[in-house]
């Protein structure tokens, strides 16, 4: 099966945000939420690279150790998913993810910030593929549709990249090796860095990322 | 309760405090380091362009960068602590529900082997004003707060491994739902409560010199037949030190981290709602096995000690027995309730 | 009366707290791929929608061709 | 769907969230289908189709049956072209699917192509015809609308004559909209009409057509991926034309070596291998040290100079003398050393491409900077060269077509000029009598150019001896322009208070209304026109490729499409059945909509008239099929290889030659003599006689377009020259009629044009750039300082202009301003420049109204140094003054930041809303407000014009910032 991966390549990223309104239009996401955004380092300095963020679908994913009440689960392609049905809105996933996936729709006082929405690779929920109902809770399931997320396809300069990681490793090989640098895939050792299927303890010093991938899980595992 | 309203703003302001100070603490500033750090990417990119190590090097740093969109910290790009905090959650939790059923073993332990506390005397009917109505009502407000809040946490923090299994995901949902809520809004209620009741009886809880002999001793309590009980004052030093222990300690720090955690619109960073969750965690845990031997010694535990509560009048003979000094006070006028002497009912009359 | 009361109440706490016990080891965090469900939640696979009527390989191949949209490599070489 | 977030931005700070609790209803499809009213005119739409079409989708049961459609349109916000498969349900706009088949952008899109989808809801457009009543908006009815503001028309047309109108046409009309208002206005009898070009790069315009033909830009962005190097020079392109980097970056991965030269450290210059900080509005003084390194070590192409440049021998003593190494330090501030290492990396990695925008071309030298712009390419034998070439980026999706075909004082659709002979030429297209159109102008006004929108507030406010027209102009038209584009807002306001009757026609009523409101109780008429995916049309990119948009969904609301309108008028106005003799008149959305010109119709007269520029081969069904056909086209030369478009270019970039039936392919690169003519190659234009002072114009012997008949330079054609040749007789007999007497522009067969290119000619003949333009201020591009500069040492070696009297149609000052201003620096040290945001496009009033762009940039900011900001006690995020020489004063956000060198602050130009520290919300007629509002920019510009084309200088000038006192 197809192991679904973002990559995000500074070295194009040119901050247009494309990614982030993209996301909004493609599943009506309310003024406030974001599922996805760009952050800027080295901001108007030589230097200065842009990153476009969201959920990174780990293999180890935090989110789903930490939620109180189980409500992740994960496909077959390797998405990280959530029912809101269950969602208790705790927080707990915000706390615990590295990219600041997590978005809630409220930030209440007494800890109301209503059912967590975050990305969802364009694979909609748990309802059935399609329908009004995952439309209305988790916006379009575009996988089920044969298409990739919205943000990677509509990416201006293609910097960012979604969909089997064997697949994107191979784009992102061909232009690392034109351009004979910037082989570092940003966050794919936070994100795919821990093999799926096996318990392993959390590394905080986790490195930035693998150098040129030599497979398809960035040269890990 | 003249006094109440000055301290509920008193609560008010302790919260809003240690609100701010946490906003503060976070407000980003640009230390010497940062920008010592900044000034050598700079460089970097002249002498070496196309090296983007320290780019990358920076990424884990965690510190606000550059975000058009907004929120809290959307300019956070990778931040590590997530990951301490779900690794130090999990042992803490371990250890905690260990250490909570450890507790309540021991607690039924302790009365199968040693049975509640008889009285060594018979009643002689003559009853003491032991908590005023005031008392009594704070007492069982902030029980019904505490008690609430104990089986929320628990139902929130180890329901996944212990209901989830029974009840199935929607019905887990709907009751951790239930549980959140409840514990999120009764949570600021505990903390309004919390202060009144510390100052409404911090009086009786102050150490005094008789306790020193009682915690050597242990009250004399493993003595099974109850006759070497040493004397003490209105509250005896363990009730004295479950006080500052439960009430005191653990009851201000939950409210505190509670607060943090509970009103996330203050822009608070995650590491501060990260650690406050630690924090309130192990508060929590602490909380709940107090609270077991509270319960234990104020129910089955002790003959007539839940009257006490409950009525607010306590006999003669179990006064004498379990708090001699006080009873002494009493007897001799010299124990007050603030501005009025200490009710004492005979036989035969009707409790005020 | 009340002393039986009490006494059940108490055992029964005391149950509670040891089922808490068993349940205070948090389990493995690691998700497993279980046949289209992670800790029983079912979801309906990409692949079982209308334009793959439960054709692995067509998903799969339209995935692939998909992705190499986002390579401009394949456009200007 | 998703709850609304509560307070509006998460997470913002205490104060930004209250101010961010503006009500921004965000909508989901429901909500949207029940506001806008399009479930019941959706219904309707549908009941009026015929049975079958309604079953079409296979459905399974009638609830669900659902119409769908695709569209393919293209984006509407800048000049790169991005497709967009738009998919409609019964006739709702709910999906946008990235178009991977488009040579252009190849899926890709930025942030506002992301989010054209929002038009389609358009929750804060004008919604119905407005008019200002005692100072509040009222609706009225489009009948009433129409002739009220045709009455005063009419009135102020018998009272002062019809200069006393002034026509603002727009960017972001389609070809055919363009082409109508021009000869809109011409049938009025005016040429009082300009649009957002003037303001945007009229000077590249002037400047590039003055030095080798055509003004516009020379390749594409798709040829960037053959460059080796390209410099940027007062562009922004990551933020501007973000698409377009695609390309570069992919051509930087490749190898290409990338420069960017500004005086911001933009995001485009992130990605640059190198940067230069230059002095803004020092762009001559920086190319000319270029070149001086270039001649210095012999870098030029001395074949190609010989052969196909005139004057460079003039420009080479120039700079030698002028701008040596330390000279060029003092002006522009830059080192000797970077300034030779951009040289070396042009010179040493041809072909190598030039990149400017209105960093270049907003100046009051702005013609002199790209002219000397295009002599760095000229020196390098850069220019017709694929990877070479001066890639000039345009600012509006179609302010390349309306540059060519609409509304311009001073030329008729294809740069025509407004002589005789091109009234003539244009009374024949027409069909209607020439001297017929004369008597619609005043006497003496029909060969006379125009005002220039830069400076219509002084058609108002100048004293009426010093106007070069009957009248001072009494009443303005917006026609989708937004007026904090142009300079000297404060001054704007005032001309506002003057006028008669402001109208304005725009989907979003745009700062015009307010400011109007805020100064006016009545006399304004807010018209609800359609955004381009409620109409079809062509469109212009950059790269002189056209499109073809289709409708996507009906006119929401109460709007009408620019065409309907211009119909509507003209037959109000008396001229509609001349006007409107040659189309076919259309009701698309039956009675529901005005009757409408087709703009299929509108194109064919078009490609029937404007043989100057090769936009004659375009028809629709051309453009139509390279529409659907787009995967057959190679992304790096644009051509179709094989399919139904075979041999064509994409968009069959002008000039494409000939008719349609001639099959000429459009020209990718602009004077390629490595293609034939037929191919779409070229050589440069002959439009400048065949000698000066005795030196020869044309190319030299040797120096031609592939497979030319002719291997020496040539003049244009015109029927003497082709009897001379002895290709007379290829013409067909009708041809031969038509020919008589005319030349390549103006004969209406095209048979001039046939014989020629099958001789391997090219109809505009073979002659050298000039290097040396004789006909402008400055022969040879000269720097002169700007009228406010932060530098009176330099005013005194570098002077500006003398001022002028009657310059299109005004009196404009130069030196008297310098003069007066020359130690304004003292008090205003900052420069002020301005830009773009990629998040908003134009004056943004569009944009800002959008809530997917608005969220992510919600205020107006100037960005400041380090240095000015602690020198000031200003801090990063707090609200600042800033000031300007003309009294203005704007109230922002301090972003302090490294991104502009000490000295220089920066603006986004996007802004309105805002007038000198207050919200004018409440001057918008309601609803129709955008959801972020700021200061403009403009409101605090000074004045300055560049000396030939009237640009206005917003790029220079200088401001101070103050802190806030509390």
């Amino acid at each position: 099966m197809a192991r679904m991966k973002f990559i995000c390549d500074a070295e194009r990223c040119i901050e247009c945000n494309s990614c982030v309104v993209a996301c909004k239009q493609e599943h009506n996401i309310p003024w406030g939420v974001n599922r996805r955004r760009v952050v800027t380092l080295n901001d108007g300095v030589p230097g200065e690279r842009s990153i476009s963020a969201a959920c990174m679908h780990c293999s180890d994913a935090p989110c789903m150790a930490v939620c109180p009440v189980d409500c992740f689960y994960k496909t077959a392609d390797g998405v990280v998913l959530h029912d809101k049905d269950l969602c208790i809105g705790c927080g707990y996933c915000f706390y615990a993810c590295p990219f600041g996936a997590p978005q809630f729709p409220q930030d209440g006082a007494f800890g109301l910030r209503g059912k967590m929405d975050k990305c969802t690779f364009c694979a909609g929920g748990p309802e059935p593929d399609g329908s009004e109902a995952e439309f209305q809770k988790y916006g379009r399931n575009r996988l089920a549709e044969g298409k990739l997320p919205a943000c990677a396809e509509m990416c201006s300069t293609k910097a960012l990249l979604g969909g089997d990681g064997d697949v994107l490793a191979d784009i992102y090989r061909q232009r690392a090796m034109a351009r004979g640098k910037g082989s570092e895939v940003w966050g794919w050792a936070t994100a795919y860095g821990r093999p799926e299927g096996k318990p392993s303890a959390p590394r905080p010093q986790d490195k930035p990322g693998p150098k040129a991938p030599a497979n398809g899980n960035g040269g890990k595992s | 309760m003249r006094n109440s309203s000055i301290l509920s703003a008193a609560a008010v302001w302790v919260a809003t405090l240690s609100l701010a100070g946490a906003a503060v603490a976070q407000t980003p500033a640009l230390n010497p380091e940062d920008a010592q750090r900044a000034r050598a990417q700079q460089q970097r990119q002249r002498t070496q362009p196309g090296n983007d190590a320290p780019v990358w090097r920076d990424v884990r740093y965690g510190e606000p960068k550059v975000s058009a969109v907004r929120g809290r910290e959307t300019d956070v790009l990778i931040q590590s602590e997530g990951q301490t905090w779900r690794a130090a959650r999990v042992p803490m939790a371990t250890t905690g529900g260990f250490v909570f059923a450890l507790a309540l073993l021991g607690i039924l332990g302790f009365y199968l082997w040693r049975g509640p506390i008889e009285l060594t005397e018979p009643p002689t009917g003559r009853r003491i004003e032991r908590f005023t109505r005031a008392q009594r009502i704070m007492h069982w407000t902030l029980a019904i707060a505490f008690t609430t809040l104990g089986v929320t946490g628990l139902i929130i923090t180890f329901g996944k491994n212990v209901l989830l299994p029974v009840f199935g995901y929607s019905v887990f949902s709907v009751v951790a739902m239930a549980a959140k809520i409840l514990h999120n809004f009764v949570g600021p209620v505990f903390v309004v409560l919390l202060p009144i009741m510390i100052v409404m009886f911090l009086k009786s809880n102050l150490f005094k010199s008789y306790d020193w002999p009682w915690i050597k001793r242990f009250g004399g309590m493993m003595d099974r037949t109850g006759r070497s009980e040493v004397p003490s004052g209105k509250a005896n030093a363990g009730q004295k030190i479950l006080f500052w222990l439960m009430l005191v300690a653990v009851g201000i720090t939950a409210a505190i981290t509670g607060l943090i955690l509970d009103f996330p619109n203050f822009d608070q960073t995650r590491q501060t709602m990260q650690i406050a969750n630690g924090i309130h965690m192990v508060a929590g845990i602490g909380g709940v096995i107090l609270l077991a031997f509270h319960i234990y010694l104020g129910t089955v535990g002790m003959r007539g000690a839940y009257d006490a509560m409950r009525h607010g009048y306590v006999d003669e003979s179990w006064a004498k027995q379990h708090h001699r000094i006080w009873y002494e006070d009493v007897m001799s006028g010299k124990a007050s309730h603030g501005d009025r002497p200490v009710k004492v009912v005979e036989p035969g009359r009707g409790a005020a | 009366m009340m002393r039986r009361i009490l006494t059940s109440l108490l055992i029964a706490s005391t149950g509670a707290g040891l089922l808490g016990l068993a349940g205070c080891g948090e389990r493995e965090q690691t998700a497993h791929y279980e046949d289209g469900r992670y800790r029983g939640k079912p979801d309906t696979p990409p692949y079982m929608a209308a334009p793959f009527g439960g054709d692995v390989m067509k998903y799969e191949n339209a995935m692939r061709t998909r992705a190499q949209n986002q390579n401009e490599y394949n456009r200007i070489d | 769907m998703l709850t609304r977030k509560n307070a509006g931005a998460a997470g913002a700070s205490p104060r930004l969230r209250r101010l961010s609790t503006a009500k921004v209803p965000t909508m989901d499809r429901r909500m949207f289908l029940k506001r806008s009213g399009l479930v019941a005119g959706a219904g309707a739409f549908a009941s009026q189709l015929p049975y079958g079409t309604m079953q079409t989708a296979p459905v399974a049961n009638a609830a669900e049956a659902v119409k769908r459609e695709v569209h393919r349109t293209v984006c509407t916000h800048c000049s790169v072209g991005c497709s967009i498969d738009a998919v409609v349900e019964n006739g709702v706009w709910v999906r946008h699917e990235p178009v991977f088949d488009s040579p252009l952008n190849l899926g890709a899109h930025c942030v506002k192509g992301a989010s054209v989808r929002e038009h389609g809801h358009g929750e804060f457009r004008l919604k119905s015809p407005m008019k200002l009543v005692g100072g509040k908006y009222q609706k009225i009815t489009w009948d009433q609308a129409i002739n009220e503001v045709g009455d005063k028309i009419l009135a102020l047309k018998k009272e002062a004559g019809p200069d006393s109108i002034y026509w603002v046409g727009s960017s972001k009309h389609s070809n055919e909209q363009s082409y109508l208002l021009r000869k809109f206005v011409s049938f009025f009898g005016s040429n009082n009409c300009d649009h957002q070009a003037r303001i945007c790069h009229s000077t590249t315009v002037a400047g590039v057509a003055n030095t080798w033909g055509y003004g516009a830009m020379t390749n594409s962005y798709n040829d960037m991926n053959n460059t080796k190097c390209a410099l940027y020079i007062g562009s922004n392109a990551a933020e501007a034309h973000p698409v377009s980097m695609l390309h570069m970056l992919h051509a930087k991965e490749t190898g290409a070596k990338m420069i960017v030269v500004d005086p911001r450290f933009t995001r485009t210059a992130a990605h640059a291998d190198v940067y230069v900080r230059l002095r803004s509005g020092t762009d001559v003084a920086f190319l000319f040290g270029v070149l001086y390194h270039i001649f210095d070590n012999g870098w030029e192409d001395k074949q190609y100079i010989n052969d196909r440049v005139y004057g460079m021998d003039k420009v080479r003593e120039d700079v030698m003398a002028k701008w040596t190494p330390d000279k060029v330090t003092e002006v522009c501030g830059v080192p000797e050393a970077q300034v030779r290492q951009v040289a070396e990396m042009m010179a040493k990695n041809r072909p190598s491409t030039l990149v400017w925008c209105m960093g270049q071309t907003q100046h009051t030298i702005g013609n002199a900077m790209v002219r000397a712009s295009c002599i760095v390419q000229l020196a390098l034998g850069n220019i017709g060269v694929s990877g070479g070439g001066a890639n000039i980026f345009r600012g509006h999706d179609n302010v390349q077509g309306a540059t060519d075909v609409g509304p311009n004082p001073d030329s008729l659709p294809g740069y025509y000029g407004v002589s005789a002979g091109s009234w003539k030429h244009y009374a024949a297209v027409w069909n209607v009598p020439y001297e017929w159109m004369q008597q619609q102008f005043a006497p003496g006004m029909m060969e006379k150019p125009g005002l220039t929108v830069s400076r219509w507030i002084d058609g108002v406010l100048e004293q009426n001896e010093h106007i070069d027209q009957p009248s001072n102009l009494r009443a303005i038209v917006f026609w989708g322009h937004a007026p904090n584009s142009q300079s000297r807002g404060k001054e704007m306001v005032e001309a506002m208070k003057k006028l008669d009757m402001i109208v304005v026609i725009d989907p979003y009523p745009s700062a015009t209304a307010a400011m109007a409101a805020m100064v006016r109780k009545d006399g304004v008429y807010l018209l609800p026109a359609c955004t381009q995916f409620e109409t079809s049309g062509s469109v212009t990119a950059s790269n002189r490729s056209l499109q073809w948009r289709e409708r996507v969904i009906r006119p929401l609301f109460e709007s009408q499409t620019d065409q309907a309108l211009m119909a509507a008028f003209a037959r109000k106005l008396g001229f509609g059945e001349q006007m409107l003799k040659n189309y076919d008149m259309v009701k698309p959305d039956g009675d529901a909509k005005m009757e409408e010109p087709s703009p299929e119709s509108i194109l064919k007269e078009l490609n029937r008239a404007n043989w100057t520029i090769g936009y004659t081969g375009q028809s629709p069904e051309r453009l139509k099929l390279h529409m659907k056909n787009q995967h057959t086209f190679d992304v790096k030369t644009l051509r179709a290889n094989g399919g139904p478009c075979d041999g064509d270019y994409y968009g069959l970039p002008w000039p494409c030659y000939g008719t349609p039936e001639l099959k000429h392919p459009g020209s990718p690169n602009l004077y390629d003599q490595s293609k034939s003519v037929m191919q779409g190659g070229g050589c440069f234009r002959a439009n400048f006689g065949v000698e000066r002072d005795g030196v020869n114009l044309l190319a030299e012997d040797g120096s031609y377009p592939k497979g030319s008949e002719l291997t020496t330079g040539y003049p244009e054609f015109d029927h003497v020259l082709l009897k001379k040749l002895g290709w007379w007789e290829d013409l067909t007999e009708a041809e031969k009629k038509a020919a008589e007497g005319k030349n390549w522009k103006t004969d209406l067969s095209g048979g001039i044009q046939r014989v020629a290119m099958i001789h391997g000619c090219h109809p505009f003949g073979n002659a050298k750039a000039r290097a040396l333009v004789w006909n402008f201020p400055d022969a040879i591009p000269q720097h002169r300082e700007p009228l406010y500069s932060p530098r009176p040492d330099l005013i005194e070696k570098y002077p500006t202009h003398d001022d002028k009297k009657a310059f299109w149609r005004l009196p404009t000052l130069y030196k008297s301003v310098q003069e007066k201003n020359k130690n304004i620096s003292q008090q205003f040290p900052l420069v002020l420049t301005s830009g773009r945001l990629v998040e908003y496009e134009g004056g943004g009033e569009e944009t800002r109204s959008n809530p997917w762009l608005a969220e992510l940039k919600q205020e107006c900011f100037v960005e400041i140094n380090p240095k000015d900001a602690n020198d000031r006690g200003v801090r990063h995020d707090e609200y600042v003054w800033v000031t300007t020489p003309t009294g203005a004063q704007l109230k922002v956000k301090a972003q302090v930041t490294d991104r502009v060198g000490a000295g220089t602050t920066f603006m986004p130009f996007h802004f309105s809303g805002w007038w000198m520290g207050k919200d004018m919300l409440e001057y918008y007629p309601e609803g129709a407000h955008p959801i972020v509002r700021g200061e403009a920019v403009n409101t605090a510009t000074t004045y300055g014009y560049d000396s030939v084309t009237m640009m206005q200088e917003t790029k220079t000038t200088l401001c101070q910032i103050e802190k806030m006192s509390a």
